[in-house]
């Protein structure tokens, strides 16, 4: 994992406060666990049934019968508890899930996301994608800032179907943490060596820049 | 990207408090769901603690209204009632008294259907189409819908400021289980109010209770209060 | 019990058939059970939450936490279960339940059920009485042929509000076993001393009669 | 009237059955339910012998795909699936392409809605108003409502005519238990179809579980099966 990544990660672990109930979707943001410190108060939760996820276990240790919703073979901790699909998303849309971190192909200047579907490339299905965008309490995307083609994936408004609108409330990139506010894009922290400039290039959006000193992670 | 081998092991946060503490966060005007059908899952020592603490215009969502001098009958009594959502009260006189003097609102629900409205609270769902009380008066004012040719009416979802929850068993993080059919609404109703205050006849550390035997996933809960006794309230009822 | 009450109830046992989920509503329905063979294969519900309903408990030996949607102490047998509000009427709604019996203030000639509500004098609320009666896949009615003053409880129309219309299929009274037919009431069974005429007369709509020997019960 | 204090204990009935009898139960054009997410869950044992019996026509209801050459990619393979009602296909190169192709029709739904559509088809219920997929592609088509002042979608309830599902612990007349995430769909599937067959790692006697630990309770249960040995299929995948 590049230097940037990996401190885009550690820093995204800090979003998450004592107490929270948090799910962490498949690819980066799962490894932000791997940045609290052992004994953290705070219940992780898949989507395919388990609150109180322990430590990822190679297939060796695995239990055939416990993933999470990556695939993962993961473990309990003491005080997990075990529900079916339909109990794992009531939690999510009745607002007993306090924060998800979540991939994006895009965001919109109003918070919209797309994550799920590339019309003609891509469309395996939204999996449990749309719920907990639409439903966390609160909403962040770890994302590398550009796409492969070094286009940007911070944009006015959404090209690529969306998975929810007006809900992401926070990004962290390789280059920036950025707010979505009521008036849009707003930069609060630069990565390590990261420019003000180099940030604003890379963003399709207009995006608010802090007065003062602007806080590095 | 490998996944994290062996990343660091967290911890479940405790959620328990005293009882005074635990009811004093219920305002006046608010909802409150209480478990139980009959005497079993009533959570009778969480309503003592409201009767004591008096909080005022409460509309309760319960089965039923207990029996006189039992469970939320105390709340009746104190007049901190304004309205009940239920199934059958049918068994306390007094709960049928104030609503024929007009002094308690009565809304009757279809049992399952009460259920179901709690549970679609619970599931973050608006509300749900059903056939059930179609020809009754049970569907009077209720918006009725065309699907595939047939008619249903709509039942809205409910949800409450609270809900007061009897278990048999909680660890500190607010898994629950539940003992025969002292289960009744308290599942449902534990997972769609605000704030979910559970009564415990025993309360365990965590990893008391296994994975697989939780009925109600601890991140529902806020509060969990262990019962110091088993007042006679939660007798076998001698009739 | 007068005698013809307990052949009525005897009679009744008769209509659960080996492997049905059955439910049996409060009052005379309750006493059917006591009239199957020990070890016979039939799975009781109760709404509160129970499926395999044991035999009922005097207070003394009762558990606190074990009783039927009528308040009284039961029991479990092997291969019980217990389950929440929620899935006991799913249960029922979604056609799992073979046979409820239930009481009747009045049964119309088309089936409709009457059984929960007289308005200005008794109006408790309807408890699971209403699912039971449109959801069961048989519903038959226990009750005496007429009420305390004489007057039929078989009807035309029903005059109180109904529980369930066009739900009830069968009607064992004290006097009779009728079947609610397309084209109304029919006469099946006759209890041991009562009369055609007798029901003919306590019945307060057309009532079809069969030809040949009628049986009695 | 006293109750029946003693009254006769009746026995429950027994519904174990040979695999190749319930599975013929199925017939050509079902719609067929199937538990699982990902490995766990999944009643491997009896999509092989649904391979086997060769019905065709069938539209499967399964939160994924699979994985190639495991659960129900032998059905895809084998040309026995028309349509597929699922959440996720991405790990089934194979699903994508027969989708690609024309040749299954695949409805998407988002992975809480799909549960929920099963379980209203389970709980009798003919369907439910959300505001989940309001925004996405996943709205179309469906109709919308106006409930207390916001936009919502109706969601139908889903039935089918057979679920096939994978239990950890089962006892004769069908009282099921699962372990772990293995639960997922199965509980919600084996209440919302006309003929619920499960395959079972341990069957056990009557009484074999407590009526506190059952997940699925015996009334919805039509067919059990014990498995005979736990094939390669269940196996931790090895990446």
């Amino acid at each position: 994992m590049s230097n940037a990544k990996a401190r885009m990660i550690a820093r995204a672990a800090r979003e998450i406060t004592p107490g929270m109930v948090v799910n962490l979707g498949i690819g980066l943001p799962t490894r932000v666990v791997d940045h609290l410190p052992a004994g953290y108060p705070v219940c992780l939760h898949t989507e395919n049934g388990l609150s109180g996820i322990g430590p990822t276990l190679p297939p060796e240790s695995a239990d055939r019968n416990l993933i999470d919703a990556g695939g993962a073979y993961v473990s309990t901790i003491p005080g997990s508890a075990f529900f079916d699909s339909a109990v794992s998303f009531a939690l999510v849309r009745s607002g007993r899930l306090d924060l998800t971190m979540l991939g994006a192909f895009e965001v919109s200047a109003a918070g919209d996301l797309a994550n799920w579907k590339i019309p003609g490339r891509f469309s395996p299905g939204a999996g449990g994608g749309i719920e907990l965008a639409q439903k966390a309490r609160r909403v962040v995307v770890l994302t590398t800032h550009t796409d492969r083609d070094g286009k940007p994936k911070l944009l006015c408004e959404c090209t690529l179907p969306l998975t929810a609108r007006h809900c992401v409330d926070r990004i962290f990139t390789d280059l920036a943490v950025i707010d979505v506010t009521p008036e849009g894009f707003a930069l609060r922290e630069l990565a390590d060596g990261a420019s003000i400039d180099s940030v604003l290039d890379a963003t399709g959006a207009p995006l608010a820049l802090p007065e003062g000193r602007i806080p590095v992670f | 990207m490998q996944p994290g081998y062996g990343a660091p092991r967290m911890i479940l946060p405790d959620k328990t408090m005293a009882i005074e503490e635990a009811v004093a966060r219920i305002g006046n005007g608010a909802t409150v769901m209480v478990g139980g059908f009959g005497v079993p899952g009533t959570p009778f020592t969480l309503i003592r603690e409201l009767v004591r603490q008096g909080q005022k215009d409460l509309t309760v969502i319960k089965n039923d209204a207990n029996e006189k001098h039992l469970g939320i009958d105390h709340l009746l009594a104190n007049g901190q009632v304004t309205r009940l959502i239920t199934t059958h009260i049918g068994l306390n006189p007094r709960a049928i008294e104030l609503m024929n003097a007009g002094r308690i609102e009565v809304e009757f629900c279809a049992q399952g259907i009460l259920a179901e409205r709690v549970r679609a609270g619970g599931a973050g769902l608006k509300g749900f189409l059903t056939d059930i009380g179609m020809d009754t008066d049970l569907a009077r004012n209720k918006p009725a819908f065309e699907l595939n040719g047939e008619q249903a009416l709509l039942e809205t979802a409910l949800r409450a400021d609270v809900a007061l929850i009897h278990a048999n068993r909680a660890d500190v993080f607010g898994n629950l289980d539940f003992t025969a059919t002292a289960r009744n609404f308290n599942p449902l109703m534990a997972m769609a109010a605000d704030l979910v205050i559970v009564e415990a006849e025993t309360l365990l550390p965590l990893g008391g209770l296994r994975p697989d035997e939780v009925h109600t996933p601890g991140p529902f809960v806020d509060c969990v209060v262990q019962l110091q006794e088993l007042t006679a309230e939660y007798d076998v009822v001698q009739r």
